[in-house]
């Protein structure tokens, strides 16, 4: 029978450039072992491993195969899921089903990348089709230039807005000891960076980490056994667009973006009709400074134009009334394969009350957690503090 | 055994080099073909809701309406309106050749007339403030004999 | 009694030695549409989700399922993709329905080994501290597993080849497989050594290919089709990795995973119960130990086996009616067109390679070195 | 109206040659370090030890894959060994410096508890026996990967 599952364990590694002391394995059980600890259990207490990232950024085939040593899936079941950026929250969702549909009781969800040991941009080039446009593509970030340059000429935001953004960003890493990039920087600071591809300099854009991140998720019957303070997975929606990606609205046609249709969808199905109130933070996956600002209003958080002003306001910011990414986002900590877990994991501890430095201040019952990744594709997780 | 505490971290270097020959599909391929032959660009459209697709696809990926039909290809271009562009000033490893990307390299999404559709291809132009969304851009293809009905028998989109 | 989950339909391409006409996207739109003409059913107003299998190495490109949303109607609806082997996407596809979370969804596989060096893309799956500069691939490393186990258990190489024949044998009636023929045992004997044991013929060929399988809830797939398959058994386990951690002359993941297959689908006697299995068996003495790990005999009798004749067409336990993967079935493929040859013979589909009266059927699937992981599915004929 | 197939049946399909090529550089981890150490610096092979389980692994991971402890325990361990299975390759393989025929087998070093793999060499492929006594040979230029081993060779009298 369908069972609900729960968050009962969360572990992370720190996060930074490089990690020359641990193998890929090791990075992964540094992840595990936090994870496991978190939640007072022991491996045997496991009975299934999900674990998911791009093969090609470390260049191991069938690697959850290769890693049972470090992950302890060794004699247990699981696999391997890979959907590009979203295979954080993939991760999560791929867990929340192996329990929910009754095989399991205890999953180990498990997102991990060192991009430490190839060239990224070089990695996620290869998402592209050889025959027709690989030789055009800058890695991820063609497709955030276009975002960005979009948003700004649909809405009137300035770069000083996206500037905004990742200042406040730096606020929250900078009170996060596992965040990678943390150092406070000034409006100013960020609009001097060096421009990386127009109109997204260098700190307009995500940086490349090294790190993992493990969650241990338990049925209903079992999460109330383990923790006193279990995180619910109340509902999860996955979205995904086709090659082209939507990225274009031709005259005649109506945006439409997979980020609206999930945040669409899981709203009209748990009855919220207005998400900016009954949510109290969101843990999006924010790989830009503008994106952050254009999704709040895709995801239908607030209405069109209305993104930028928010954080204006200072809304979004961690004391603010809907605080977004407090734990510093993908904007200040990005392995890839990890980031969408991450989401999850941060998303649960303001939950749990237990963020720590980067704990918002506003009292945490309902939290989002969003993946972004392929061409537009979209993962968005509805996590709660009770049942009902 | 004496415990010598070593510090020292060992890092292994290895070169991946996987060779392929990916199939382009009958579709892929007769776009590519057409570029060699008559040095024309050419999108198909679904029957039903009407969205095209460059290169022609078999397949709407709207409505999953199959589009069959050779002689519906419409041409599209050699000009066009620019959607979006990038330049790269930044080299990194071009996973499919192993050299450096020679910059500076700019990239553009190109609106072709006679299709709403996006095509990425190479600009001419790499000075990002002659660059502006929505210039009008052509088609540059190699000269015939050296054609060889791949992507590359499109040099570039120079500004018009 | 909770939901069951029923197999609707199934399709698969021709698997052949090079497909250069196709691009992996044209492979899976050749698979649904087939599911389409079957069932009737709409990609976009029926399916509610869709699960690819596919690997990100073999198709040389990162997210190698970029180009299925195209072809499988997921344009702003839910896919994913699952790694390893297609037995895991209809793993996965089946917990998506158990879930409660979605009612029918669409699984497909797809791989084209002809466009790359399998040996390369196979060393990468080794260790790559200690191991992978050795050039080990799933090769020479199958050889040595099948070296222990047969030094171990007296196996011999024609036991192993009289594998071959009668796979190669029964592909001739199944009008997907790759490269059925009618082989003896010289003919595998004497076929170029590859690393000893395994001989040329005692290797899958390389193959391309598609498959695509519709899952349905219970209810659902009672309309949809008269002839619904049930899964009423899953199983899959790890193995450790390097090679020197384990017995190879055992699978004690395909073990775990049957035994926890058996107990969901109440199977107390695999050998009576069991009417055929569809295997991945990528060598030769593969099928002679997974059929110990399936516990249709004890270890080390897995060479009695296949001289009782038991496993042939005309024994009481058919293994591999299809020709199995030594006909040639792409990796990746595998273990779902195993699922969808066992399903088409519980719907009494299979024609000339029909089992008889067959209800209770094994599918299993394997991925990683010297078949490091398993899944195994226990199907139930349904219907009248 | 001819179908897309029926077009173009005749022509050869299109097909775009290309590679993949990426360059890796893997930190091995503290453990495995120490293991490379030991065979290029002294041409030592040390394992490592699970007190809980009472196993000697090798090679050394600092993670026991029964009862996932860490490990950090070295133990120095006899170049000898005895030999579990054997292949002989008749390909070349994706690492082109080893030239077919030859040999890859699973050592069983004396002291460890779990089999060690690697290349066989200076040995009849004819006459290579599961459990024949086997020992390490080491190159004279070292490097600290697992090639510093050069293969192991049938000890001395032992066939």
């Amino acid at each position: 029978m369908p069972q609900r599952v729960a968050i009962v364990g969360i572990g992370q590694t720190r996060h930074t450039s490089r990690r020359p002391d641990v193998n890929d394995g090791e990075l992964i059980n540094e992840a595990v072992s936090a994870a496991l600890a978190d939640a007072q259990l022991t491996m045997k207490d496991i009975e299934t491993v999900i674990i998911g990232n791009m093969e090609f950024f470390e260049g191991h085939h069938l690697n959850d195969a290769m890693l049972v040593d470090y992950t302890g899936a060794r004699g247990k079941s699981g696999f391997k899921m890979n959907t590009g950026g979203t295979v954080g929250t993939m991760n999560v969702i791929s867990g929340w089903y192996n329990v929910a549909s009754g095989l399991f009781d205890t999953c180990l969800v498990i997102g991990w990348e060192k991009h430490d040991e190839a060239p990224t941009t070089s990695c996620i080039t290869t998402i592209t089709d050889p025959a027709i446009d690989r030789p055009y593509a800058v890695g991820a970030l063609s497709g955030l230039a276009i975002i960005s340059m979009n948003y700004m000429t649909r809405t009137g935001c300035k770069v000083e807005h996206a500037a905004m953004v990742r200042a406040q960003a730096s606020e929250n890493a900078s009170r996060n000891p596992n965040a990678h990039v943390r150092d406070r920087l000034s409006v100013e600071d960020i609009l001097k960076a060096r421009m990386v591809v127009y109109p997204l300099n260098l700190y307009f854009l995500c940086p490349t980490s090294v790190g993992a991140c493990a969650t241990v998720l338990a049925s209903e019957v079992k999460a109330n056994k383990i923790t006193k303070k279990p995180v619910w997975i109340k509902d999860h929606v996955t979205v995904h667009s086709d090659y082209s990606g939507a990225l274009f609205t031709f005259p005649g046609e109506t945006r439409e973006t997979s980020h609206m249709v999930a945040g669409r969808k899981l709203f009209q199905r748990n009855h919220i009709t207005k998400p900016i109130r009954e949510i109290q933070v969101f843990e999006m996956y924010d790989p830009c400074a503008f994106v952050q600002m254009s999704w709040l209003e895709d995801f239908g958080i607030c209405g069109e134009g209305e993104g930028w002003r928010l954080v204006e306001k200072g809304v979004t910011a961690r004391e603010g009334e809907f605080p977004v990414c407090p734990s510093g986002g993908v904007l200040c900590t990005n392995a890839i394969g990890d980031s969408g877990t991450l989401r999850v994991a941060e998303a649960a501890l303001q939950i749990r009350g237990d963020a720590g430095e980067h704990q918002v201040t506003r009292d945490v019952k309902t939290a989002l957690a969003s993946g972004y990744g392929g061409s537009y594709w979209t993962d968005l997780l509805l996590l709660s503090k009770t049942l009902d | 055994m004496q415990q010598k505490t070593t510090d020292e971290l060992i890092t292994q270097e290895m070169l991946l080099k996987i060779p392929y020959r990916w199939a382009a599909g009958e579709y892929v391929g007769e776009f590519l073909r057409e570029l060699r032959h008559s040095g024309r660009i050419y999108a198909n459209k679904c029957p039903k809701c009407g969205r095209f697709r460059c290169p022609p696809a078999p397949v709407c990926s709207r409505c999953h309406t199959r589009m069959e039909e050779r002689e519906k290809w419409v041409e599209v271009g050699p000009r066009g309106t620019l959607l979006a562009f990038f330049v790269a000033e930044q080299s990194f490893l071009v996973p499919t050749t192993g050299d450096m990307l020679e910059i500076p390299f700019s990239v553009g999404v190109i609106w072709p007339d006679g299709a709403p559709v996006a095509l990425w291809h190479k600009l001419e132009e790499t000075n990002p403030d002659k660059i502006k969304v929505g210039m009008r851009v052509e088609a540059v293809f190699k000269p015939e004999e050296q054609r060889q009905a791949n992507i590359f028998d499109i040099l570039y989109f120079k500004t018009v | 009694m909770p939901q069951r989950v029923g197999i609707v339909a199934v399709a698969q391409t021709k698997y052949e030695a090079a497909k250069p006409r196709q691009h992996l996207s044209d492979l899976v739109l050749e698979v649904t549409d087939k599911i389409l003409e079957e069932t009737g059913i709409s990609l976009i107003d029926d399916v509610d989700s869709v699960v690819s299998c596919s690997q990100d190495h073999w198709d040389g490109r990162t997210i190698s399922s970029m180009p299925i949303p195209d072809v499988t109607g997921s344009h702003l609806r839910d896919e994913s993709k699952v790694a390893g082997d297609g037995a895991y996407a209809v793993l996965y596809g089946m917990m998506h329905i158990l879930s409660g979370h979605h009612d029918i969804v669409l699984v497909v596989s797809h791989c084209s080994e002809s466009q790359t060096d399998g040996r390369i893309i196979e060393n990468c799956a080794i260790d790559h501290i200690y191991h992978r500069m050795l050039g080990l691939d799933f090769l020479s490393c199958a050889a040595m597993q099948a070296n222990r186990y047969m030094h171990k258990y007296g196996i011999s190489r024609e036991q192993c080849a009289k594998v071959v024949v009668k796979n190669r044998g029964n592909a001739k009636n199944n009008p997907y497989a790759q490269a059925p023929a009618k082989l003896s045992l010289e003919d595998v004997l004497n076929s170029s050594m590859l690393a000893f044991p395994i001989t040329a013929l005692d290797a899958k060929p390389a193959s391309d290919g598609a498959c695509a399988i519709l899952l349905a809830k219970e209810d659902k797939a009672k309309k949809l089709t008269d002839k619904p398959v049930w899964i009423k058994g899953v199983g899959n386990c790890y193995d450790a990795h390097f090679l020197g951690d384990r017995d190879l002359s055992a699978c004690d993941s395909l073990v775990s995973a049957s035994k926890r297959a058996y107990e969901m689908a109440s199977i107390t006697n695999p050998g009576k119960e069991i009417d055929l299995v569809e295997m991945s068996e990528m060598f030769s003495y593969q099928e002679l130990l997974w059929m110990e790990g399936l516990g249709f005999c004890d270890r080390g009798e897995g060479g009695h086996l296949i001289d009782s004749g038991t496993t042939q067409m005309e024994g009481n336990l058919p293994v591999n009616p299809s020709g199995g993967l030594l006909s040639g079935v792409p990796v990746t493929v595998a273990g779902m067109s195993r699922v969808a040859e066992a399903a088409l013979q519980l719907q009494g589909k299979c024609g000339d390679r029909q089992v008889p009266e067959a209800k209770i059927a094994i599918a299993h699937g394997t991925a990683g070195v010297c078949g490091q992981m398993h899944c195994v599915l226990v199907l139930e004929k349904g219907g009248k | 109206m001819k179908k897309m197939g029926q077009e173009t049946a005749n022509k050869e399909p299109i097909v775009t040659p290309g590679w993949i090529i990426m360059p890796y550089r893997y930190s091995v981890g503290a453990l495995a370090s120490k293991f490379f150490v030991e065979l290029r610096d002294n041409k030592r092979i040390i394992g490592v030890r699970c007190s809980e389980c009472n196993r000697v692994i090798v090679p050394p991971r600092s993670v026991c894959n029964k009862c996932f402890r860490k490990l950090h325990e070295c133990v120095e361990l006899d170049c000898k060994g005895t030999l579990l299975t054997y292949t002989i390759v008749h390909y070349t393989p994706s690492c082109e410096w080893l030239k077919p025929p030859f040999a890859y087998g699973i050592i069983q070093l004396d002291g460890a508890d779990t089999g060690f793999t690697h290349v066989l060499g200076e040995v009849d492929l004819d006459n290579i026996r599961i459990g024949m006594r086997v020992e390490a040979m080491f190159k004279d230029k070292r490097q600290g990967n697992i090639l510093d081993i050069q293969y192991f060779r049938p000890l001395a009298g032992s066939l």
